[in-house]
């Protein structure tokens, strides 16, 4: 037997110990079945609220969104600065170059060591940054989610830019006035498994079985990814495939933009009638080239604003997240907080090429 | 001080004067002096190390020589790289061929000077004809087509001759160009060289073989240790006293394979093939006997070797070791059982170069070495030190890279590696090939030694003294087989001449 | 060595050697002292951070800052021999990734036990590793090649297994164990295993005959090979070696997150490399110790927490971590150069010729 | 007298080269040829497939989808073929395209005047400049491309991310002029298609029939010999990079004009399917070998792939894995020839038995 074949065995003797020592942390077989899974710490209510309580000055609310590179998250943390200048406040924004939960979590961990004491977060990942969160919680930071949240238990508010249901609603009907309603139609989503899409195509489904949509079907949804390029060919693919298709929503403002693009530039401009969520700054010139004749968005700055009253509520004690509770978001007026620590922000815009031009994000 | 050159009526084409150079700490020429006149052909002679490469560089412009100074025509020539060589009409064809391996044979001799057309696009037809030309010119016949990859070392360097007759120039270089070259394809060669010589050419000749040197050359120059020793006529030289000055002293018996009581058999073959290479192999070697395998340049003698020792595998035969068959494909049994190969290539195959001296000469024994798998310091720098001690390694110390060591040093490393194993059968390839002529006599002691202590020594050795003087027996390879073997008293030039080439063979 | 035989001369050309054993004598000079070096620039930076930075040198961010570090120290472990036989392996992140994906999908639909899961993912990563050990050794194909192949097929694959979607209903008590320290300690139980395999291996590397063998064939192969060093296989193992520790850090990767996604790990490739070279592993190969490449990862992580706490752009991060990695391959090179010079310089040259 | 004398008084090597390279290309190149031409091959195929499951894939409108597609991998492919041809490899192309396509965008967005010729000279001359940092930091330390390049890579990504500091610029935030140059076709053939025809046409003869190109591949083929017979490799290779971060700037200015919507994370991850294009197009990645043609094919091959996965509705996750497949089952392929090759041309070589 050769010593370096034996020095494999050693490395081979390390691994084996080293994965005994990772599996030896739960004793008999742990299986699915019967792993009961155990909610998280509930934060739900802890201690009263007391609604008039004074939002103190210079909290340190800190905004991280999924990625620091995207466009619209730069857009809704400023609406959150905005409100937290209002407030007088420390805001900051900080957050990995790239959307993944794993980054997350060690800024996470970065900011609740900064002692700060409202964390507003959109998550990556539902549940991968949820023990972060707690820890954070622990520390004695608010936690409050945007845009896409994370399990109930790891956050105490969710500040949803609109209610699913009224998002599904709000699509299906764009776009079945304008294929004048009937014909097949696609959608073109963002990712598998972003928290939101999955429930609005779920909810559009639904829309879809209203007697007055009877003749519209739909055919497909297909991915992009929430890449410009892959969201650009799956539109080709789409157009490909589906040689009858009379429109295509597509709930995600990479998404749309993509599609719209590829539709201005071929045959279909016009013929194939698109609309989706997207910001006015992208679609513009396609709602003027006529590409695209409405779409719906809400506003991303105020998301980021309404996210951080709710978290210098929160750090007042004016709320809990418990439901019920009111609070008043500067501008925006008066907000309740809904079932599971939920706050809607509201319908959304529709944009057409009347009002398209007084907006800018 | 250089005597008269033939026709020293006409000037110095090329001098260098007091020229030095050194890497490091290691000075490698300490005030060379050379003239190269028109129309001679020099022979520049010396141990390894003693500074022929780097001169040879220093002429190609790989390398700028800290001091001193060359001429050209008189006027002084400063060459900041291989192309300012070039320019100036120097031509070198290298020891190891140096081609682009995925290139047409045509374009690696016209590299960088490819003919030109309208818009200096390249001419390929042109480039081939020339090509072909060129080797018309050498009377061989190379596809100028086809890639380099794939030819043979021979052809290889019969390529290199084509590119450096390509620019017809002024000054030829050849830093042992014959090594793999056959004796007419030397001959040749040499016409060519003699021809440049006539057109006013000046050749310089670097070269181990004496006779070479002595049949082309009509002068020679001697280097040792980088230093210049002396330039004289060839006529009034005997190869005798150029060795002398080469190795500063007088060098005793070159060859003193003393008769070792014959034991039993150690190393048996038995009809070892390889496809292509070499077919139905068979000899025996016994304990205390040194036996020779002879033959060209591609008979297969060194394939031989790799394969009995493992590191390339067999279709057919067997391997026996004191009567034990010896599995395949693996050095490492092969060494466990006894066996020790010192190859042909020390620098690939011999050495890790920019391993320490100790690490290289414990690298087959680092399992033996080892307590429980585990290797501690001491055992290895203890081996090291008892071998390198036996056999004399000059080294500055056991830590320092092999690669800083001479070419002689090396070639005991080597066999301080692999004595250390201590081996049963010791199969050594090329036993002395660069290796300065007095390192060559230690080399021959120490391999006679062995045998007398009763190691089967199998030699491969292209020059034939060596062979004659070493060998209890003589096994002569042609085209892959055995085809004769000589006992010591059979075998002389003529008789292994005749077999190696093939003729009046299988006895 | 697959750079080699890819980049650098090989050494058949005397010139090339004289060159090389020139620069590589440089070069010992240089990295002799060079993981010295990097422990002493991890202390530097260390205790300025700890004075700097507010809130750095606390036991949680510590315990932060290990959790983190784990993935890359054990990746560094093995890609460390591998670098130093003359091959890389890009594929590592991406292997993590389907290890951590197949754990979630065989926890989703398969009804095994954690611990057989377990067991199977680290067996998986040694396959994994095999196919590079495959392509490597049998068909004898540059390690960086082929390594970037399964990097692109391994990530792919590992968002086939999962779509993105994320395996996240992973049993408490094993998330928690991830993330658990040693009682009494603000240090995580996880880094148990790494300083267990980092012992291994740096016994393997430093103290056995195998280490002997790698520093070997990494400056030289073939001479190795005469040697009796088995090259082909004892290559194919460090690459299998690998997957398995990839097989490792894809649970424990899953586990501390609490999630199976295939995106997990991405372009932590390029870290793991960043460390190991500023350990001082010659990307030539048969150059560099253990020693070295954990402090390289110690800095590495350091820095990274420090600067994150100091409120430092995640892009300027980015860019500090490819500035690194240049630097630590420039940097050796750059001295020795110098040196040369100056030492020429002194004995009134001028400069050498290509 | 030494043991080296044959009896065969001529050496026969090869085929006798009577009217070698006249009539008949030189067996070197028809290797070249030959790869080609299975590539095309395998294009065919993967067409013909996919349009029988359907077939509006060779519809007008999808062919010069298809074209459009192709067309930056096509120019990063070549460039990248220049680098990889002397033993090189630049992983930061997918950067320094993302990097020149946000200042192409920045650059309309200061001075929306701005003619498209000058955006698109300004743009070249950025790329060339990351170029000029790749080669430079080799030249200076020796080490493999790789490893420099995978530096820069995150540096100029990181640039771009911190510069960008999450901004987007969108179309209508450029010419209209600027922007037809990603959608105008000419004769039905989009523009971009055509750049890149030219880029692969130049680069392609530039390779093949001058002397500097050459020496490229000498250099790639055995460095040391390189250096020895004058070339001056140095300089060689710090040329190739800038030219190939050249060619990467001009992709970023097309990408820009093709995509209308530019952030920071442009062609984030290109760099392998650009090596893996290069490598299937034959570019060995040993260097030495490898034709600017047979990489553009590589990459015409990658966007259908990409492209009928889309269309046959096969899972796009799917295509990264098609990819690195690719990549192995090509390096695995070249092998396999080069071994083969070897063997016989040593038949041809009368040396050894």
């Amino acid at each position: 037997m050769s010593a370096h074949r034996r020095g494999f065995r050693f490395g081979a003797t390390g691994l084996a110990l080293a994965a005994l020592l990772l599996s030896a942390t739960a004793c008999g077989g742990t299986t699915r079945e019967n792993s009961g899974n155990d909610p998280g710490a509930g934060n739900q209510a802890s201690g009263a609220a007391n609604p008039d309580a004074q939002i103190r000055e210079g909290l340190k609310i800190a905004f991280l969104p999924k990625q620091v590179n995207n466009p619209y998250f730069t857009v809704s943390d400023n609406g959150g600065k905005t409100a937290v200048t209002e407030i007088k406040g420390e805001f900051k924004e900080v957050g990995p170059s790239e959307a993944s939960a794993s980054s997350q979590v060690s800024y996470i961990n970065t900011l609740s060591q900064q002692g700060m004491d409202v964390i507003v977060t959109s998550a990556n990942d539902p549940n991968a940054i949820c023990g972060a969160l707690n820890q954070a919680k622990a520390a004695g930071a608010k936690i409050v989610t945007f845009d896409s949240d994370t399990k109930p238990e790891c956050r105490q508010i969710f500040v949803n830019q609109v209610t699913a249901e009224g998002i599904a609603e709000n699509q299906v009907k764009l776009i079945s006035e304008q294929i004048g309603g009937a014909g097949e139609i696609a959608i073109l989503s963002a990712t598998a498994n972003a928290t939101n899409q999955n429930a609005w195509i779920e909810l559009m489904k639904q829309q879809l079985t209203k007697p007055e949509y009877s003749k519209i079907k739909l055919v497909t949804v297909a991915y992009g990814n929430d890449d410009d390029q892959k969201s650009f060919q799956e539109t080709q693919g789409l157009l490909q495939s589906y040689p009858n298709l009379k429109g295509i929503i597509s709930p995600t403002t990479v998404g749309v933009a993509a599609a719209a693009r590829y539709l201005s530039g071929s045959q279909y401009k016009g013929k194939v009638k698109l609309t989706g969520l997207g910001t006015p700054n992208q679609m513009r010139q396609y709602v003027k080239d006529g590409t695209v004749d409405a779409f719906a968005l809400w506003n991303p700055a105020d998301l980021g604003y309404l996210a951080a009253y709710a978290g210098a509520a929160l750090a007042a004690g004016q709320i809990t997240g418990a439901e019920g509770e009111k609070f008043t978001a500067g501008k925006l007026g008066e907000y309740t907080v809904g079932k599971d620590g939920v706050v809607v922000l509201g319908p959304p815009t529709v944009f057409d090429k009347n009002n398209i031009d007084k907006f800018d994000f | 001080m250089s005597p008269e050159a033939p026709g020293a009526d006409n000037a110095p084409l090329l001098v260098l004067d007091g020229v030095t150079k050194s890497f490091g700490a290691v000075a490698a020429l300490r005030g060379v002096h050379l003239a190269l006149h028109p129309g001679e052909a020099h022979a520049l002679v010396g141990e390894n190390g003693a500074g022929k490469s780097t001169l040879v560089k220093t002429l190609a412009g790989a390398h700028t020589p800290d001091t001193g100074r060359m001429a050209l025509d008189g006027r002084p020539l400063e060459l900041r790289g291989p192309a300012d060589a070039r320019a100036a009409g120097i031509a070198v064809i290298y020891q190891e061929p140096t081609l682009f391996p995925d290139l047409s044979v045509a374009e690696n001799i016209f590299m960088g000077r490819q003919p030109l057309r309208g818009l200096r696009r390249i001419d390929t037809t042109a480039m081939n004809r020339d090509a072909e030309r060129l080797f018309e010119r050498l009377g061989v016949r190379i596809d100028p087509t086809r890639p380099a990859r794939g030819l043979s070392i021979a052809d290889q360097q019969l390529v290199e001759i084509a590119k450096a007759l390509s620019f017809d120039a002024r000054i030829l270089v050849m830093d042992e160009p014959t090594a793999a070259l056959s004796g007419v394809e030397v001959e040749r060669l040499f016409g060519v060289a003699r021809s440049l010589c006539e057109r006013g050419a000046a050749v310089l000749f670097i070269s181990h073989r004496f006779d070479e040197v002595f049949d082309l050359c009509q002068r020679i120059t001697v280097l040792r240790d980088g230093a210049w020793v002396s330039t004289d006529r060839t006529a009034d030289l005997t190869v005798d006293e150029v060795v002398r000055r080469m190795v500063g002293r007088d060098v005793s018996s070159l060859y003193p394979k003393q008769d070792a009581p014959v034991r039993g058999t150690l190393l048996e073959v038995s009809g070892l093939s390889r496809a292509g290479v070499f077919s139905d192999v068979s000899f025996t070697v016994r304990g205390g006997e040194i036996v020779a395998l002879a033959g060209l340049v591609g008979a297969g003698r060194s394939e031989v070797a790799r394969a009995v020792f493992g590191v390339d595998r067999y279709d057919a035969g067997e391997v026996r070791v004191a009567g034990r068959p010896l599995p395949p494909g693996s050095p490492r049994r092969a060494i466990a059982a006894g066996l020790a190969l010192v190859p042909e290539d020390r620098r690939q195959q011999g050495l890790v170069m920019e391993l320490s001296v100790e690490r290289n000469a414990t690298l087959a024994r680092r399992r033996a070495l080892s307590r429980l798998g585990l290797l501690i310091g001491g055992a290895e720098r203890a081996e090291a030190q008892r071998w390198t001690r036996r056999l004399q390694v000059k080294a500055s110390r056991l830590t320092a890279p092999v690669g800083t060591l001479s070419g002689g040093n090396q070639q005991k490393v080597v066999l301080a590696k692999w004595l250390a194993t201590e081996p049963r059968i010791l199969i050594i390839d090329e036993p002395t090939r660069g290796i300065d002529v007095g390192t060559k006599a230690e080399v021959h002691r120490l391999l006679s030694e062995l045998a007398n202590e009763g190691l089967a020594i199998l030699m491969i050795s292209s020059e034939l003294p060596e062979v004659l003087g070493m060998a209890d027996r003589v096994l002569v390879m042609h085209e892959g087989r055995v085809v004769r073997e000589l006992s010591r008293a059979e075998a002389d030039e003529t008789s292994v001449m005749l077999a190696a080439t093939g003729q009046g063979a299988t006895a | 060595m697959a750079h080699d035989s890819l980049y650098a001369a090989p050494s058949s050309s005397s010139a090339e050697t004289e060159r090389r054993t020139g620069r590589l004598t440089g070069l010992r000079g240089v990295l002799g002292s060079w993981d010295v070096a990097v422990v002493v620039a991890l202390v530097v930076a260390a205790l300025l951070a700890g004075v700097s930075v507010e809130s750095f040198a606390t036991g949680r961010n510590v315990q932060f800052l290990l959790l983190d570090l784990v993935p890359l120290a054990m990746l560094a472990l093995p890609m460390t021999l591998i670098v130093i036989t003359g091959e890389i392996d890009l594929s590592v992140a991406s292997t993590v990734g389907l290890c951590s994906t197949v754990m979630g999908q065989l926890w989703l639909s398969s009804g095994l036990s954690l611990e057989l899961i377990c067991v199977l993912v680290v067996l998986l990563g040694a396959v994994l590793g095999a196919v590079n050990g495959v392509f490597v050794t049998g068909f004898g194909l540059p390690s960086l090649a082929v390594t970037i192949g399964t990097l692109a097929l391994y990530r792919g694959l590992s968002f086939v297994v999962l779509g993105d979607q994320a395996v996240a209903d992973f049993p408490a008590s094993w998330t928690a164990a991830a993330v658990r320290d040693i009682p009494g300690t603000s240090i995580p139980v996880a880094v148990l295993p790494v300083l267990l395999l980092a012992l291994v291996f740096g016994v393997v590397l430093h103290a056995t005959a195998a280490g002997r063998a790698l520093y070997a064939m990494g400056n030289n192969d073939q001479a190795a090979t005469f040697a009796g060093v088995s090259v082909a296989r004892t290559k194919f193992w460090l690459f299998v070696a690998s997957g398995a520790v990839c097989g490792l850090v894809g649970i424990f990767w899953t586990l501390r997150y609490a999630s199976a996604r295939g995106d997990n790990a991405t372009g932590l490739e390029l870290t793991v490399v960043t460390a190991v070279l500023l350990g001082g592993v010659s990307i030539f190969g048969g150059r560099g110790g253990l020693l070295g490449v954990v402090a390289g990862v110690l800095l590495l992580g350091v820095l990274r927490n420090a600067l994150q706490l100091a409120d430092v752009d995640a892009n300027a991060l980015t860019i500090v971590t490819g500035a690194l990695l240049v630097a630590s391959v420039v940097l050796p090179n750059a001295v020795a150069d110098v040196r040369a010079r100056l030492h020429r310089r002194r004995q009134r040259a001028n400069p050498v010729a290509p | 007298m030494s043991l080296t004398d044959t009896g065969t008084p001529h050496r026969r090597t090869g085929n006798p080269p009577t009217g070698a390279g006249r009539h008949r290309r030189g067996l070197t190149e028809r290797l070249l040829a030959v790869r080609e031409l299975s590539l095309l091959l395998a294009l065919g195929a993967l067409i013909l497939v996919t349009t029988l499951r359907n077939d509006r894939f060779l519809s007008g409108q999808s062919v010069k989808d298809l074209l459009l597609g192709c067309a930056i991998l096509v120019i990063l492919a070549v460039g990248q073929t220049l680098v990889i041809v002397t033993r090189n490899v630049d992983l930061s192309v997918g950067s320094i395209l993302g990097l020149v396509a946000f200042a192409t965008g920045s650059l309309f967005l200061a001075a929306p005047g701005t003619p498209w010729p000058v955006a698109v000279l300004l743009g070249v001359a950025l790329g060339a400049g990351c170029g000029a940092v790749n080669g430079g930091l080799i030249a200076v330390a020796k080490v493999p491309a790789l490893v420099i390049t995978l530096g820069t890579l995150y540096a100029f990504r990181g640039i771009d991310y911190y510069w960008a500091s999450g901004r987007q610029i969108n179309a209508a935030d450029m010419p209209r002029s600027f922007l037809r140059l990603g959608n105008q076709t000419v004769l039905g053939v989009p523009l971009l298609f055509l750049a890149a025809v030219v880029v692969v046409a130049v680069v392609g003869y530039y390779l093949r029939s001058y002397r500097s190109g050459r020496e490229l591949y000498a250099i790639g083929s055995e460095p040391a010999a390189a250096r020895l017979s004058g070339i001056p490799v140095g300089r060689r290779v710090f040329a190739v990079f800038v030219a190939n971060g050249a060619l990467a700037g001009l992709a970023g200015v097309l990408y820009a004009a093709r995509f209308g919507t530019l952030d920071a994370a442009a062609g984030t991850g290109l760099e392998l399917q650009v090596v893996a294009a290069a490598v299937v197009g034959g570019v060995a990645i040993f260097g030495g070998s490898g034709s600017a043609y047979g990489a553009a094919l590589g990459a015409v091959l990658l966007t259908t792939i990409g492209s009928s996965l889309a269309v046959l509705r096969i899972d796009p996750f799917w295509q990264q894995a098609v990819v690195g497949a690719l990549i192995l089952a090509a390096i695995g392929l070249d092998r396999l020839l080069a071994l083969r090759m070897a063997a016989r041309l040593r038949g041809r070589s009368a040396h050894g038995a």
